[in-house]
């Protein structure tokens, strides 16, 4: 047997033995398990199943051991993903810091931010937010006023930071600021680390349509910041934020990915929401034809990041195509919601939690907040700019 | 096809008044502070003294000949201005059918729908979706037995109008009857959802309701035969609505985007957003002008205006639904918040879609009609 | 009976007295009435039809009787073509003169000009070609660069102009040319009527994808033209161009609406070569549901221009319509043909004449020929350009 | 999912030859002087001296090992050149349906068809489309009656793989054989038709033609079983040569829009063009994606991909036809004109939409195989 084949072996019966059966399931929101200092978990078995991963490194399977990761190689990573998906095994944690900031530290942080922070993420002991976005820039990141003023021996951060993800529950936020204002937009912009604790920090959390306040506006009203939090050095944020930018995509695909598998299956849903003919056939030839639409675009994407997949181990990388999986992926998210929200007719008109099932309750909400997945993460828009430049090779 | 001079003033002054006394923002604080009646019953006390209760009433019951190109200037703003009132189920859907049965209740409270004392709701759906011919909630040696489970304004109706079949031994939509029956009457509960519009339907059920035969709304038995032509011209005022939020998604957006500006341009000067646009504008012309010829074959004395009706909402449907995404896609983040309106728009846009129908069945039917 | 009513019972009258059954039909390519000196006729009817109608002025129902043309009264031309839709009634003349010249004739010539020009126009007695784009050019008309030479007693023009429509049957041209090249690209150009006659005038066909060569390029190499030939003025040629466009969008309009009534009918045809199950649906439901989209948006088309109609007639037009009928209209159309395409199956992938009928013929030379629509006139994308800007506002 | 370095190399070599030898003016020239085959012969020639051939085949019938995802990349060459050759009907599905049929006919004129002196063509399809369940061609006591409506290289094959119904008392896929018909056999009538492409097809009449048991390729009554596999193979072939087309058209339209100036500036920095090209490679990279999973998936082994190829085909029908839609109409009037070539890519587009089955019977065949 190969190596590759023995491992899987290995981790399939791993989890079997150590993934409850609880944690086999579709995760609903209320059971996530998110990191942070007041860290809380909704059962005994998501804190058991967490820290059977988070003990073998698998919070972060490819990060290096030295800092408490996984140590998987690439293809391993793939392996024990495949067998996850297998067993429909739950993510065992989530944050920010896993998904961005760990990765961006990994390539420009130096050793002792390395120390200080990433086996903190593994762990899942710290939650971290992001702060980009500025309520005046939206797609114009570099456009951020948010400034940190150098005062000796401190920064001194001043401005506001918009659609940071809730920021109100977030232990550290990792920030673009600006350090010097005397170049071009995208000169004089810091990467910097700030304790949320540290005074004159505050937020607001920002009520979206889908009822729900997962995203807040944060406010820095003189926030001292040690100067050791820089990341990547003085006004050299821009290379690390688009190093983060690259992950915050891979990751929108990933948990696209997750949502894929985690969500309804339509066939199914349609199948009990509108029935069958005596032939097999649903009973709404309109949606039946949009079911069709959707599968084919969603297996697609399927197929597309596999295809990404095997370019990468073979190391023929096109580069066009990982531009397209945030564009293909949050489009085709959004056309499932909808089509979703028609299958359910009037019982998708409605989030009251009374009046109709935690299921029903659960497509309806997603489809309002999933609207922020063509925004969130560098627009459609920006997509569409970004491969008709980098991949076509249009004119600016 | 084209607003006389009377049609346009009643639009012009309904837009003011609910300008003043109904913004979006009045939909915000009823749904943040839900009534009992589901809507505001002064705003709705003075859209009456407006004359806005009888409009698609002949003259003989209290119109005032503004017909139902008329109806869809009026329309058009409570879309534009998500105005919450018993309009669409109590007048277009319910004082129609009273009049349109011609019976005894036309004299008997079609004066009191009128003056806004009564308010009806129509109960035809069971189940998910729109199916008149799937209704199985019946009435049996004078007693109603059957669930309704998508109606309209049910909180706020004194009475509701019970599509229930009568002649047990049918199916589809013969056998058919229209019944009313009072909101108080013994075997009746009625269970309000919130609608995630800010809107309310209700769930309502007829357990053992005593029904004698002055209850009944028209001619026992083929109630269908009144019923689905006041339906075709009750789906033709909704689309009218539904493009009056188009309307007002789209110029909300344009000035958003004549207001924003990114990169150091405002953002309305990227072509990929400006040709967005113009399909939009276009869509939504070609979606008006299907439900103008509706309405207006109406006013000239169409009788049987359902493949216009079946063809206005699927484009209503398509081109609200289109908007609204666009609308949220363009406000960037602010759009999916709900600090802004346009979400409001958004969820009430697919609410629209499952009334009277939903795209799927409306396609079915034009297909139908069209013989193929 | 009210005047107008009377005139359709009389119109009515004399078209059933009047239009040889044979005109009743949809016309095919080959029996369209074309305007020319050397004007043929396909068959003895259509000369009949076509001398019926000129004599009445009925070739161009609006213009004024002292040009020749109907005299009629807007209200009266809608019931006129009304009342040919009603009889299936071919039209009586095909020329660029009567579509485009003529009404910027009306508006922009001087009366020596109107004498000369309009009445042949009515009378089919010249075909009219179109001079405006050139190969360098597109969709940006004013860069054009042929040139009109002022000689003292005449121009000498040279240059070229391509998609001349069949320039080499027709008698007269009306050109644009540059008179004055100091100013900016839309100052110093001239419109200008050139006989096609005149020594240096030639015209090369252009294939097209369709097979057909329906345009020209043509080369004017020191074509003298007499300096009356200008019209509205020298150096005011891109005001009569902007007037002649309208013209140009409003007939490629009423050309689709020509076409939507002659053209194939989707149910019958569709019924004929798909068929219906036992429940009276299309066997192809995928066909089926592209069918409602194409009625429904055919059908709303006609119910837009019909408005358009009812706006001009109380003089309440919203400015921004009439611009959304050519993109709408051209788009419908090609749609329109995928479909026709695909409902032929095998028989819709050969244009030989022997290998398949007559209709099927026409259907798969419009679906190549019909590429055009979204192209000449303005692309689709100017006019959605103009309705960004003029309709929406939307800043340049 | 992604090349080796030998079907990289395969692709490359394969490229070189047809930019030299059959550049899309090869294509002009056959159309505007049809040879009698419909191909270029000595171009056959020499792609057979190259190997493609046999391409498809096991190692054991002369095959190189280059796999389907090999046999895919000469595919996308022969769409991006617009190729006309026999490949596709006598090697794809001809040779792979002797060598699936596992009998006599693999030793005896399996070695004939790599050597490119025969040439097979499939006649299935019975009047408007692709429909092998409703085939009525029938093979009664040893005469063979019917008539074939859309034989690809009809006109240039020696012989017919004619499916045909055996057992009369059978409907749908049962009961039908593969039946091996010399050209030159009496009763055979071959019309052929140039198609829209400058490819061509026949129409092949079998009017009282005799036929010995030795003509039966495969077992009789059950060809389907075998017949389906290689057809649902020769989908993806055939959707590789469609997306070689549509990624020829995308980037000569990329270099127009890079080369050709309007209003003082390059087309291609139009935000709103941009805006469509990239969503255009999307949906390409999306269709190769699917194109891949099926073509790797029959290397891997695996049995059934008939849910792969419904999905690929029509994606790739979808792709290309949009495509050539879109590079029309982005190359202005230079377009729809027959002096550039954007043209000749259409026109293929919408036959191959016809070939082995079109969009609805694709979609409909993947419902069905889902469940739903």
């Amino acid at each position: 047997m190969s190596p590759i084949d023995e491992f899987r072996q290995q981790t399939r019966a791993w989890l079997e033995e150590n993934c409850p059966a609880s944690q086999r399931r579709p995760v609903v929101k209320e059971e996530q398990i998110w990191a942070g200092r007041d860290r809380v978990f909704a059962t005994p078995d998501a804190k058991l199943w967490f820290e059977r991963m988070r003990d073998k490194g698998w919070t972060a399977p490819s990060w290096p051991t030295e800092y408490g990761g996984g140590g998987l190689s690439r293809d391993e990573e793939k392996v024990l993903e495949q067998e996850m998906a297998r067993l429909h095994c739950r993510p065992p944690l989530y944050d920010l810091g896993l998904w961005m900031l760990g990765p961006a530290l990994l390539v420009h942080g130096n050793e002792a931010q390395k120390q200080e922070h990433i086996s903190k993420i593994v762990r899942g002991d710290i939650r971290w937010a992001q702060g980009y976005s500025e309520p005046a820039a939206g797609s114009d990141l570099a456009s951020l006023k948010t400034r940190a003023e150098d005062m000796g021996d401190h920064f001194l951060v001043n401005g506001t930071k918009i659609w940071t993800t809730q920021a109100d529950k977030a232990d550290w936020i990792f920030a673009l600021v600006r350090t010097d204002a005397s170049g071009t937009k995208h000169e004089g912009i810091s990467f910097i680390l700030i304790d949320m604790r540290t005074a004159g920090v505050s937020t607001t959390p920002i009520e979206l349509i889908s009822g729900e306040s997962e995203f807040c506006q944060t406010f820095f009203d003189d926030v001292k910041v040690p100067k050791e939090n820089i990341v990547g050095g003085l006004n050299n944020g821009w290379a690390v934020a688009k190093e983060l930018l690259k992950h915050e995509r891979k990751l929108m695909a990933t948990m696209e990915s997750i949502i894929q598998r985690e969500d309804e299956s339509l066939v199914e849903l349609a199948t009990q929401y509108i029935g069958m003919d005596e032939s097999g056939k649903l009973n709404d030839s309109s949606i039946r034809s949009r079911i069709t639409d959707q599968l084919m675009t969603a297996e697609a994407l399927e197929y597309l990041n596999e295809r990404l997949f095997f370019q990468h181990r073979s190391k023929q990388v096109d580069p066009g195509l990982p531009l397209t999986v945030k564009y293909l992926g949050t489009n085709a998210m959004q056309q499932k919601d909808e089509l979703l929200l028609q299958i359910l007719g009037n019982h998708g008109l409605s989030w009251q939690e009374q009046s109709h099932t935690p299921r029903e309750h659960n497509i309806v909400q997603n489809w309002a907040y999933n609207k922020a997945h063509t925004i969130a993460g560098g627009t459609s828009e920006i997509q569409l700019n970004i491969i008709a430049k980098r991949a076509l090779g249009l004119p600016a | 096809m084209v607003l006389n001079e009377e049609q346009r003033l009643l639009q012009s002054s309904i837009r003011d008044f609910l300008n003043q006394r109904a913004p979006v923002s009045a939909l915000r604080e009823l749904r943040d502070n839900p009534t009992p009646q589901g809507f505001d019953t002064s705003l709705w006390r003075e859209l009456v003294d407006l004359g806005v209760s009888s409009i698609v009433l002949s003259e003989a019951h209290g119109g005032f000949g503004f017909g139902w190109m008329g109806l869809g200037a009026v329309m058009e703003e409570i879309g534009r201005h998500l105005a919450v009132t018993p309009i669409f189920s109590s007048v277009v859907i319910g004082a129609a059918l009273i009049e349109a049965a011609d019976d005894h209740h036309s004299t008997e409270i079609l004066p009191e729908i009128v003056a806004g004392t009564r308010t009806l709701a129509f109960a035809c759906d069971e189940g998910l979706r729109f199916n008149p011919g799937a209704t199985a909630t019946l009435l049996n040696q004078g007693v109603l037995q059957g669930e309704k489970s998508f109606v309209l304004n049910g909180s706020g109706a004194t009475d509701f109008l019970v599509l229930a079949r009568t002649a047990t031994d049918t199916k589809g939509t013969d056998g058919l009857s229209l019944i009313l029956i009072p909101r108080d009457a013994t075997g009746v509960t009625v269970d309000t959802i919130h609608s995630v519009d800010g809107h309310n339907f209700a769930r309502v059920k007829f357990d053992q309701v005593a029904v004698d035969h002055r209850q009944f709304v028209g001619a026992p038995d083929h109630a269908w035969d009144f019923v689905s032509g006041v339906l075709d011209r009750a789906t033709l005022a909704l689309a009218a609505e539904m493009l009056g939020g188009a309307r007002e998604l789209l110029e909300r957006t344009l000035a958003y985007l004549n207001d924003r500006e990114q990169f150091d341009v405002k953002i309305g000067s990227f072509q990929a957003l400006q040709h967005r646009c113009a399909q939009l504008f276009c869509q939504l012309e070609l979606a008006q002008s299907v439900v103008y010829k509706g309405l207006s074959a109406i006013d000239q004395g169409q009788q049987d205006v359902a493949k216009l009706a079946s063809h206005a909402k699927v484009l209503a449907i398509d081109c609200y639904q289109k908007m609204s995404n666009e609308a949220v896609q363009m406000h960037g983040g602010m759009g999916i918040t709900d600090e802004v309106d346009i979400g409001l728009f958004l969820k009430r846009s697919r609410v629209c879609n499952q009334i009277l129908g939903d795209s799927s069945f409306h396609r079915e039917r034009f297909a139908t009609l069209c013989g193929y």
